[in-house]
């Protein structure tokens, strides 16, 4: 008796489960068949497009490029019809990381860095079999390993072949910013530029100088005590951006400031990190002194830390902070060059192993060509967007927003210097790496009052020296 | 023993028992706070794993353990089992990979145990002992081989890369090795009198003996393959074939209620089938352990 | 090792496993059935298709197109009022005999005086001819002179008669003018009014009217000339009438302006009210009844129709709540999306849908939760 | 004396063993030597072979020294304190006690929970703002950030212990029912100390089954990287870095070739334990027959 019940159970059990594994979700059921409807569909126009419907050689060999990126973009959608439709014998399939919301709770952050690591993972493995997409957006996936392992393919030297390739119609400085000794594996296929707006009439009232050409984070600190000495208009010196994407917690600070003074606490050479020196836990105290000397701060301030992704962010945040505004570079480390610092978007590269690379790099050139969001990394792209906003001359900004849809008049003259801007991007802001999560993760307790700046400090190195042995 | 008193029985089964309570307390914490509203669950544990900020008057704060819910609930048990399809869909995933795992090790371990235990080859002890080193190796070592051969296989993807890796794993093949290795040979023997091949004597008699061996190796294989995360991340690419080991990891630190709720529902097969099993798992593992 | 496994520990464990079982199973199977209860329940209907209806429908007074106001000519007191209000009267039949008696004092007094001036005048006569016998030239020329005066006096007094006689002959009694209705009596028996009309006359040939404020999108449908014949009376006597629309006259939107703050664009239902003016042919109509109008007017194009309640607004535009289908292998799951649209036209009950949507696609009537938003789970 | 009777079985192992060699080579054994054959390369695509090269620099990594120190150091320690805690309840539990069968099923029950549901209990005992530190602040001690100290691997080694103490005992109790009463008695007749007794009966016929849970203790040993990693993350305090981080790690940079080789080297060091182990079994064995 207990044995027949038992195997009814466990009968019962299996029955069960693969009847609910075969009647897997309806919704994946159909995309497959919207997929193979599409294929169908694509054909067809193929065949239509070529006008031999009879007999129709195009379908034979037509090309699949797997494009994969972690989030869904509309942008990617768009030139993939778009290419598709000039390319009759490219089909482009498109993959994302981030699985769609099976149910209500979906798409919450835990669900996101689940997601997140099964797509890391799951690529890694791919890409190291030798599978995997033919080209990738490397948001999330670690493009330098993928570098040093080759796994990706040298693109410097398509550039230099491809006739039809012209590197001075890019920002070249930003397009070659990926480049090491082995060659250039990735491209953006924008950027964007960091730095702070400045109430410029404020800053003149005390007549304290900027000069945001040659400032250093140590620099900026002592600028930020002149403004604040002098008693003008605000308390603080840089601020929370009402309603504006604003970086101004420690965790931002910490990056910035550590990732300036990177070669100061990590010999990368060596592999030796010196985050117990007294020199690091005098930083951490320094950036929170600039917490407690209420250079930083919430409220309104005369700088406000801003990331700018495009000519009419750009105008728009200018707006938002006042009538006499201006865009400034962040400070930057002692020694690195001038100007504004970027930081690449949509970086792509294409799988070394992938069978269709000649097509995928096609493809590739069609996006740099043809995206337009942010500040594209075509310069004629640039302009032309340039173009349309002075040709607009107004701008309507979302009335979600600060300026709550305020139409505002295009300047002209701001969007020339804008240029400068962007021309001179130099520093690459590369504020990744896990070194920098380390101390931003670790740096919290000191800033939270929990833990002594030599604590932390310690901890720090500790980690920070297992990393970079490995 | 006899000079044991009533005493000192008394003192050390009070002792064992107070050891055995706290061998239990995670388990019991698990299952009772699974039970507190998600409200209560906030007020107690929202400090952890967060640096916050040290309160003004020097006090610091703490999460507070308890064990007992001021307020019992079984919305939790709701959200889980009733709003959200997924925990029970990865549920029965989860069911009909291990399963198989669970059913094909057994069979496939035991014949090859058997060998192992009672047949005699050239580099028997040499093949035995590769196959016990496999279950020291991380599965990073064989992850992207693997990965090539699923993709050969064209299993990605599919239950069966998963499944087909755990019925051939080597623990079966350990356990049950050493679980036969106890049954006399003179039972083998006296079949081989009668005329029994090894065929024979396999399902008739060394099956039947080492139930025991079975129960205990189906028990720990269950519970094996009811936690794997790695090798569904990495081969089941579709969200809708994954596991209930992935679900947990899904929840987030602020329905951490939800989360106690579906640890219990997690660990209940398995508790359920150890308790029922325990006497043959007891046994079986016992008997693998003895060498005779 | 003792055995515990007691075979009703066993029982024990396995009526939990099978519990357990029993309880994953059945929210397996049941799982989209009681994960539908905690949905918001909504309500459906199904977009129509066709024309908007405009009904109207009022009431109004009908108004006389004419009247005339009998006004007592000679201020007499009213002896005898001859009708009543409402009566309707032909022309000359006497409405209000008013009392002569004076006038006929002052007659007879009158003729009384004329027959005593004749009176004088013979004697006048005589004595002129004695003059004219005595030969005094004095004498005589005197007699003529007086024979004159009283002659004219005489004439004087008799124009006098004469005008009393006619007076009492013209106003003894007031007379209907033309056909007619009495619609209004102030007369009262003994009383003289004082420049009041003594009654409203009205004048039945040349027809009736009634004016009424109408939503101006049922206004803007309507054109002069056009017949109405939903027009009937209200009483006992509930005729149906027609009438003809002899003006429209947009009345003033201020009470619009302010009501409309959030800028619903240029949805009909803010448009001003007219005051439309209908002419009312009938006879048998006296002025003053009160008439019920339906005017019911449709939209030129057939459109999708949906109900007012589903349509929501935001900043920028319309929406409703479409539902879309996922089919699950245990049952459909409801989405509510939210499905832009276009109002081409509106009347208070349903909008014309010109962009979104598609006859009988079904949108969301209301839900039993307070607000939905695009993607939220619902059950039907 | 029975083994040799069944020399020769080539033929039969060969069937019996067929399904579970196929399956084992082609999803183990290959895999595991195409690992072997990559960790000789140097991981380009070519993938030229560069001999012992990755095992110099693996070698020189001081990461990787300290991840065998320290997993050297767990398997170390842990493993003694377990058999020994577990050797010492399988003694107690081996008497006449009250509630002994419950006790020794609330003992046992940790082996079936799975990891990732108590991980949160761990967490609420060794958090920073952990109920730990709150005994120790209200004891007027200044709180341990544990696992970011020299206590992390006590707290691991807990966990391991709370796990594996269940198994290990019952194979004791198990070894402890196979010694006969007699030996015993024999002994305390002849006037033996109760530490005698243990140290020269029970410990010398529970040897066989010392060294069957020897080998499940280390293997379960290195099963412990799961509790680790969920409470402490990929980069946890140095004296937590283990081996099978170190490979986890080496995964996540695509680091295959010293992924590899790291496995190789720890293979080598555990097939030498092992077959030591199996060695010294053997030469005991021969010496109690």
């Amino acid at each position: 008796m207990p044995k027949w019940s038992w195997k009814w159970i466990t009968l019962s059990l299996v029955t069960l489960s693969l009847a609910a594994c075969n009647a897997t979700p309806g919704t994946d059921g159909s995309q497959e068949n919207t997929g193979a409807d599409q294929e169908t569909n694509q054909t067809r126009n193929a065949s239509a497009g070529t006008g031999n419907a009879l007999d129709d050689p195009s379908s034979g060999e037509r090309k699949t490029i797997v494009f994969s990126a972690f989030w869904p973009n509309e942008q990617y959608e768009q030139a993939k019809k778009e290419y598709e439709a000039t390319h009759p014998d490219i089909e482009i399939k498109l993959q994302y990381g981030l699985s769609t919301p099976y149910s209500d709770e979906g798409g919450d952050e835990a669900q996101l860095n689940a997601d997140m690591e099964k797509y890391i993972t799951s690529t890694n493995a791919a890409m190291l079999a030798g599978k995997g997409p033919d080209l990738m957006d490397l948001r999330y996936l670690s493009a330098e390993d993928y570098t040093a392992h080759r796994l990706l393919d040298e693109l410097g030297k398509r550039m230099d072949q491809d006739q039809t390739f012209d590197k001075s119609d890019y920002f070249t400085h930003v397009l070659e910013s990926g480049r090491n000794e082995e060659g250039l594996f990735s491209v953006p296929l924008t950027f964007s530029l960091g730095g702070m707006i400045g109430d410029q009439a404020a800053i003149a009232q005390t007549g304290v100088k900027i000069d945001d050409r040659n400032w250093t984070w140590n620099d900026f600190i002592a600028t930020g005590q002149k403004l604040l000495a002098a008693k003008g208009p605000y308390k603080t010196v840089i601020g929370n951006g009402e309603g504006m994407i604003a970086a101004a917690g420690t965790d931002f600070f910490v990056r910035s400031i550590v990732t300036d003074n990177y070669g100061w606490f990590v010999d990368e050479a060596k592999r030796k990190a010196s985050f117990d020196s007294q020199d690091f836990s005098e930083l951490l105290k320094q950036i929170k002194g600039m917490f407690d000397d209420g250079i930083i701060a919430g409220g309104p301030a005369y700088f406000t830390n801003v990331t700018i992704n495009s000519p009419t962010d750009y105008l728009t945040s200018l707006q938002a902070f006042g009538d006499q505004t201006a865009f400034y570079a962040k400070p930057h480390a002692t020694g690195a060059a001038a100007g504004a610092a970027f930081t690449k978007e949509y970086n792509l590269g294409i799988n070394a192993k992938s069978s269709v690379r000649d097509e995928s790099w096609e493809f590739l050139k069609y996006l740099m060509n043809h995206t337009s969001f942010g500040f594209p990394i075509n310069k004629q792209r640039y302009m032309e967007d340039v173009q349309e906003l002075k040709d607009k001359g107004t701008i309507a900004p979302d009335k979600t927003g600060p300026l709550q849809g305020k139409e505002f008049r295009v300047d002209a003259a701001k969007l020339d210097r804008l240029e400068d801007f962007v021309n001179q991007a130099a520093q690459e802001r590369n504020e990744s790496g896990k070194v920098l999560d380390i101390v931003v993760a670790e740096s919290a307790a000191y800033f939270a009052g929990q833990k002594s700046a030599e604590d932390v400090a310690r901890l720090i190195q500790n980690k920070a020296n297992t990393l970079l042995n490995e | 023993m006899a000079h044991q008193t009533r005493l000192s029985r008394l003192l050390l089964s009070l002792a064992l028992g107070a050891f055995a309570a706290a061998m239990l307390f995670p388990i019991a914490f698990t299952v009772l706070n699974s039970f507190m509203t998600e409200e209560e669950i906030g007020r107690n544990y929202d400090l952890l794993g967060k640096m916050a900020e040290a309160p003004a008057g020097g006090q610091a704060a703490f999460v507070n353990l308890k064990l007992l819910p001021d307020w019992l609930t079984i919305r939790q048990y709701a959200q889980v089992l009733i709003l959200s399809p997924k925990f029970l869909r990865m549920f029965w995933n989860s069911i009909a990979l291990v399963l198989p795992i669970v059913a094909g090790q057994t069979l496939i371990g035991s014949l090859a145990a058997y060998a192992f235990a009672k047949l005699r080859f050239w580099g028997r002890d040499q093949l035995f002992l590769v196959y016990v080193m496999t279950m020291l190796m991380p599965f990073q070592v064989t992850l992207v081989p693997n990965y090539l051969i699923m993709d050969r296989l064209g299993l990605m993807d599919h239950e069966l890369a998963i499944i087909l890796p755990g019925i051939f794993g080597a623990f079966g093949v350990f356990m049950m090795r050493q679980f036969m290795s106890h049954i006399p040979y003179a039972l083998m023997e006296a079949a081989k009198m009668d005329g029994a091949g090894h065929g024979i004597i396999f399902a008739r008699i060394l099956l039947p003996l080492a139930k025991p061996g079975l129960a205990a190796l189906a028990v720990l294989l269950f519970v094996d393959y009811w936690n794997m995360v790695e090798q569904p991340l990495i081969f089941l690419q579709d969200a809708a074939k994954q596991p209930l080991s992935l679900f947990l990891a899904q929840i987030n630190q602020s329905a951490r209620g939800v989360g106690f709720a579906a640890s219990a529902l997690y660990m209940a097969p398995m508790v359920l089938l150890f308790l029922y099993a325990e006497s043959y798992f007891v046994e079986g593992i016992q008997q693998s352990g003895i060498k005779g | 090792m003792e055995e515990r496994m007691t075979s009703s520990r066993r029982k024990k464990l396995r009526l939990l496993t099978g519990l357990f079982l029993a309880l994953l199973v059945g929210c397996t199977l049941a799982g989209n059935t009681l994960r539908n209860l905690a949905l918001p329940r909504v309500y459906l209907a199904s977009a129509g298709s066709g024309t908007i209806l405009h009904p109207y429908e009022g009431t109004a007074t009908v108004m006389p197109k004419e009247s005339k106001e009998i006004v007592n000519p000679a201020g007499w007191k009213v002896a005898r009022i001859l009708v009543k209000a409402g009566d309707p009267v032909t022309q000359g039949q006497p409405l209000i005999v008013y009392d002569d008696s004076e006038t006929r004092e002052q007659l007879l007094d009158m003729q009384t005086e004329l027959k005593k001036s004749t009176l004088s005048m013979s004697l006048l006569q005589s004595n002129y001819r004695e003059a004219a016998i005595s030969g005094d030239e004095q004498k005589k020329e005197n007699a003529r002179v007086a024979i004159e005066t009283a002659k004219l006096d005489l004439s004087t007094q008799q124009r006098h008669i004469q005008q009393l006689e006619k007076d009492l002959a013209e106003n003894r009694q007031s007379v209907a003018p033309f056909d007619g209705v009495v619609t209004r009596l102030n007369a009262a028996v003994g009383f003289a009014s004082s420049g009041s009309p003594e009654l409203v006359l009205t004048d039945s040939a040349k027809g009736f009217a009634i004016e009424c404020q109408i939503p101006g999108d049922v206004a803007n449908l309507l054109e002069i000339g056009e017949d109405l014949d939903q027009i009937s009376l209200i009483g006992r006597d509930s005729r149906q009438l027609t009438g003809a629309i002899v003006d429209i006259k947009e009345s003033l939107p201020e009470q619009v302006n302010s009501s409309s703050g959030g800028n619903t664009g240029e949805l009909p239902s803010v448009l001003p009210h007219s005051v439309v003016r209908i002419e009312i042919k009938d006879t048998k109509l006296q002025g003053g009844e009160r008439v019920k109008i339906a005017i019911s007017k449709e939209s030129e194009n057939s459109m999708i129709t949906v109900p007012n309640e589903a349509i929501h607004y935001d900043e920028r535009s319309a929406y409703v709540f479409t539902l879309d289908t996922d089919s699950g292998p245990l049952g459909n799951a409801y989405r509510a999306v939210e499905t832009p649209v276009t109002i081409a036209d509106k009347n208070s009950f349903v909008a014309g849908i010109s962009e979104g949507l598609f006859p009988q696609q079904e949108v969301i009537l209301h839900s039993a939760k307070d607000f939905l938003m695009d993607g939220m789970r619902v059950r039907r | 004396m029975s083994k040799g009777r069944l020399r020769g079985d080539g033929f039969v192992a060969a069937i019996f063993l067929a399904p579970s060699l196929i399956g084992f080579s082609m999803l183990y054994l290959l895999p595991f030597l195409i690992g072997l054959y990559e960790s000789f390369t140097d991981g380009t695509p070519g993938g030229s072979i560069v001999g012992l090269e990755n095992y110099i620099e693996l070698l020189r990594s001081g990461s990787f020294r300290k991840a065998a120190q320290n997993t050297l150091l767990f398997t170390g320690i842990g493993v003694p304190i377990l058999i020994a805690l577990s050797l010492t309840l399988a003694v107690l539990l081996n008497r006449v006690l009250y509630f002994r069968g419950w006790i020794r099923t609330s003992i046992m029950l940790p082996l079936v929970v799975p990891v990732v549901s108590v991980v949160t209990v761990w967490q609420i005992l060794f958090d920073w703002n952990g109920s730990l530190n709150a005994w120790f602040d209200r004891v007027g001690r200044a709180r341990v950030d544990w696992m970011q100290s020299y206590w992390s691997m006590s707290i691991i080694a807990v966990m391991y212990v709370w796990k594996n103490i269940g198994y290990n005992m019952i194979l004791f109790l198990a070894g402890l029912q196979s010694i006969p009463r007699d030996y015993y008695e024999t002994a305390s007749l002849e006037g033996a100390g109760r530490l005698y007794r243990f140290r020269h009966i029970t410990l010398v016929y529970l040897s066989p089954t010392m060294f069957f849970v020897l080998l499940i203790s280390v293997i379960n040993s290195f099963k412990v990287f799961r509790e680790t990693y969920l409470l402490a993350g990929d980069y946890p305090y140095d004296r937590l870095y283990m081996l099978q981080h170190y490979m986890n790690n080496m995964f996540f940079s695509l680091n295959v070739q010293k992924l590899t080789a790291a496995a190789t080297l720890m293979f080598g060091c555990i097939l030498l334990l092992v077959s030591g182990l199996l060695r010294v079994e053997r030469q005991f064995r021969e010496f109690t027959d």
